[in-house]
């Protein structure tokens, strides 16, 4: 009876219809109609410049819907966003073509069944081609870069688990496929250290130094402890510089350790300090949030700095201080535009220095100079993270 | 003649979408009065009441502009109802990555100060991806409640697309009105 | 391997902390310790005041995280929240013990498979205790009144779909199931009209009366046109009071339409302009979202009223009009704190007005004096209705 | 001893939620260091550094009040991360409707300004529903890395609860340190 109803009706309506288009045709003769017609498409990306700009949003008034907001450095423009699920991580393959987001559903908005999820991306299209679900979950932390890494060849994506219990997944991004879990009891996060190796950080302030093959098998190495995890702790951002097969770390008081990496062990090979003690007698400390980058070609350490009381260790930093690990020495400083939470150095030759407030506003710089070039205003409601394409 | 070629390509795109009713004849009754609205979307502007004509005198058009596409004064969003595209770096006709364009649109009828003449607007939305979220923009010249749907911009109007999630909002020419 | 790896690092750092718990726990003799430990518990709601405001903030900033905040109206106080999905539409139950959320998902927040749902919830415990999934989807539309309804006894929750196709489905909320889709071809939106029946507008200005029994079936009826369609439409917001057996509809242009309810059927009564030649003259017209609201017992409907030009129907309203049906007049009009969107008048025998901006401010006003009694701030991001419960 | 008590009662808690993993002696040595830091919690402020002894001085306490509990330099509230839960009409130690106190908690160490007093402080989350929004406060007195979890509040605290979905955190007093 009711699809019997719902033809009559419809064919009733379609005939009203008819006869108005009919009656409308007739209308104004001589009038032009229809001599345009736009086509529409799409708009598909190049592939990134290393001097874009990806800002990783974690919206904390809505924290199951995050975003990725693109944007051009040299000019400012935004050219996409990727939207996101609960506290995020953001991987950009090594060779451009592809995205990778470590993020947590719920089926119900923020109710019903809870899936973790690697969502896979085009990087061009921006389309969402594929995923891999983390059958033990993964960490939901504030977004942090050592999170969830990809194997320097872009094999494996590496997600850190806390259940409270730690772990690490292992996802084979090639063969689109969980590979298992590699238990770290105790000791967090994910600092690549070679190709198929990584090391965490444990809460006795040692490394532990894990290698892994392509199958998933496992093995891992404890260290002594290198820092005072009571009194003065490692931030967990670190400078990581793979290819190089060094690190650097540094502490809520503003140490400086070196770290070398060598067929997956860690050795820390120098500690010093930051600050003299005069800085530090005025309060100077690193501090914010992604507050050091490295970047390979200048060989320098990048690191947000401000003058604050003990335990300010996440206020953002009023200044740029350029470390040379070499000479363990600051080579440059120079003061921000506004107070930055998060700092990116991009991988390229000729490099930007990008910035991030608690207020989305994202400052270009020249690391070499320290020349304010522009800022981007809107790049997001609580951003905290920067990536760049390549680094 | 333009008219049916439009009307034809929209019940043969949605019609691929909607597998399951594929013959024109049992689309077309399906469709009802949203299809009546297809077929009338060149002609509304050319209508008995003159609407459109009244509107021309109305404030949008005294501040239209036909310069920068990025502003809600643009002359072709005289009827916009949600984020330009053009802010997202899609265009006025172009969806941004990851977006696509809806097969269907709500209509306007807007006058560009270039050449005083009064064109057929086609709002789009681009479609399968959540909000943009720049340049929010509301105007409602000649804008009509859902119950006349062609003319509502309150609908997400991602019908045909592969997907109802609102991304952002386009505004193509379809022809002179 | 990896779990014998696991127990072996997991009691080693067992071991260490147990060993640290010992040493603290001998650390300073007579100190005291743990001397007070408070208990945790969750908040539930009392039975809802016909005076809480409930604002469905469809949040355009990212639609598939709204939220329906709740406000006290007489302290202003806030009481709890909803979150919801996808442009939704919120239903009171009549015995105020539960609420509705008919909403849209996708599985993995905007990307994914779709689900319609009407959400169920527990009044005072705000928890979500079941759902029946909609399978002919529902129209995605901002957020209006009429888009969902429930039948006058609650026992039947109908949603309006559009695919643009029109149709309604029929909720069983009692027995928790999907019941069928009634066919309405080409007319839109609920407007209840008595126990088993509602009525649609349609594209060229006349009602589609539907009356439905328990099982589902419909039978509907058509009407002439009782508005121009074409010059004047009447907005899809009405005062509609099926206890009274009584509707009333605005036009653009200020046509008030007074619309008899009786067996399932409407029958157009009185038309009769809001405006005089001068007020015309003046630009005064109705306009904004939920721009009327219908008191049973003071008889009486209350319009946002603003000046501006034909096709200003969403502007949002400088005053609020308040008419009698009865004597055909305008018998009260008073100005609003900011201009507001939307209005909602409490059900119960000491009513509150309340009004919404478009940048989520209550303001809530005496509707009998019009006085101003206070104003809530942050009620939503882009909020749009209003409910009371009872209403 | 109290020490144990809270332990134990997670412990079952947790038990009861992971089903699989039934056994005490499993849990524990699944549990790890997150359980070391359990059975530390109580502990901590007396510890040998005495770093929350030291942090008494720094800029929390000075401007720290006992009066206004949905303000973010409420005293309890000297190492709080998120949404005040007395702003969401929650309590210090209470969960807004709908949302669940989750049975695990980080910890900091707090000077109660009326007395002079230090007090062990559990922050615990409230879960199971998205965010509540209103009164976002984040104090760092204390507040340590995630690879020393009981202490960092960048790490949503709802293992245990039903669902690991976080609404808001209230603050309640465990013992005096």
């Amino acid at each position: 009876m009711r699809s019997s109803l719902a033809v009559a009706v419809s064919i009733l309506a379609l005939a009203t219809g008819v006869g108005q288009a009919q009656q409308a045709t007739q209308a104004p003769p001589g009038q032009e109609r229809l001599d345009v017609t736009e086509e529409w498409s799409t708009v598909t990306l190049p592939e990134a410049s290393p001097h874009w700009i990806w800002v990783l949003d974690v919206a904390f008034d809505n924290l199951i819907a995050s975003r990725i907001n693109i944007f051009d450095g040299d000019s400012g423009k935004f050219l996409g966003v990727v939207h996101s699920g609960f506290v995020p991580n953001l991987l950009l393959s090594p060779d451009k073509r592809e995205i990778y987001v470590d993020e947590t559903y719920w089926s119900r908005g923020s109710q019903g069944d809870r899936v973790d999820v690697v969502s896979i991306y085009d990087a061009r299209t921006l389309l969402r081609t594929g995923e891999v679900i983390l059958p033990q979950g993964r960490a939901l932390i504030v977004p942090k870069l050592p999170t969830a890494q990809l194997s320097p060849d872009g094999r494996f994506l590496l997600s850190f688990n806390m259940n409270p219990a730690t772990s690490v997944s292992l996802v084979d991004i090639r063969e689109r496929r969980y590979v298992g879990e590699i238990e770290t009891p105790g000791c967090s996060f994910v600092y690549p250290t070679g190709p198929r190796s990584f090391s965490l950080l444990c809460p006795d302030g040692s490394f532990a130094d894990v290698t892994y093959d392509d199958s998933g098998r496992a093995q891992i190495a404890n260290n002594q402890p290198f820092f005072d995890a009571e009194s003065d702790p490692v931030f967990e951002h670190a400078a990581i510089d793979v290819a190089g097969g060094r690190g650097y770390f540094l502490s809520y008081e503003g140490m400086f350790y070196e770290v070398a990496f060598e067929n997956g062990r860690t050795r820390v090979t120098d500690r010093w300090s930051l600050t003299t003690a005069e800085e530090k007698e005025d309060g100077w400390r690193p501090g914010g949030w992604q507050l050091v980058s490295w970047h390979p070609g200048l060989r320098r350490a990048f690191v947000l700095m401000h003058r604050g009381p003990r335990w300010s260790h996440k206020q953002p930093g009023e200044e740029v201080w350029v470390v040379d690990p070499e000479a363990n020495a600051i080579v440059d400083r120079f003061a921000l535009e506004e107070p930055s939470i998060s700092l990116l150095v991009t991988p390229d030759a000729e490099p930007l220095l990008a910035t991030l407030t608690d207020t989305g506003v994202v400052g270009i710089y020249d690391p070499e100079s320290g020349e304010h070039l522009r800022s981007i205003d809107g790049t997001g409601v609580t951003p905290f993270l920067l990536h760049a394409a390549g680094g | 003649m333009q008219r049916e070629t439009v009307l034809d390509r929209w019940i043969e795109r949605l019609s691929r979408r909607f597998a399951q009713r594929s013959s024109r004849r049992s689309l077309l009754a399906r469709l009802g009065v949203a299809l009546v609205g297809g077929a009338l979307l060149p002609l509304l502007p050319v209508d008995r009441s003159g609407q459109f004509r009244r509107a021309r005198a109305q404030a949008f058009f005294e501040n239209a502009q036909a310069e920068d596409d990025t502003q809600c004064n643009y002359w072709r969003y005289c009827a916009m109802d949600g984020y330009l595209c053009t802010c997202c770096n899609g265009g006025v006709t172009a969806c941004p990555p990851g977006a696509e364009p809806s097969p269907t649109s709500w209509v306007g009828s807007c006058v560009n100060p270039q050449d005083g003449n009064t064109y057929l607007i086609a709002y789009r939305d681009c479609c399968g991806k959540e909000v943009c979220g720049r340049c929010p923009c509301l105007s409602t010249e000649g804008e009509m409640p859902v119950y006349r749907p062609q003319l509502s911009n309150d609908i997400d109007w991602c019908f045909g697309a592969r997907s109802m999630v609102y991304h952002c909002t386009g505004a193509g020419i379809v022809g002179r009105a």
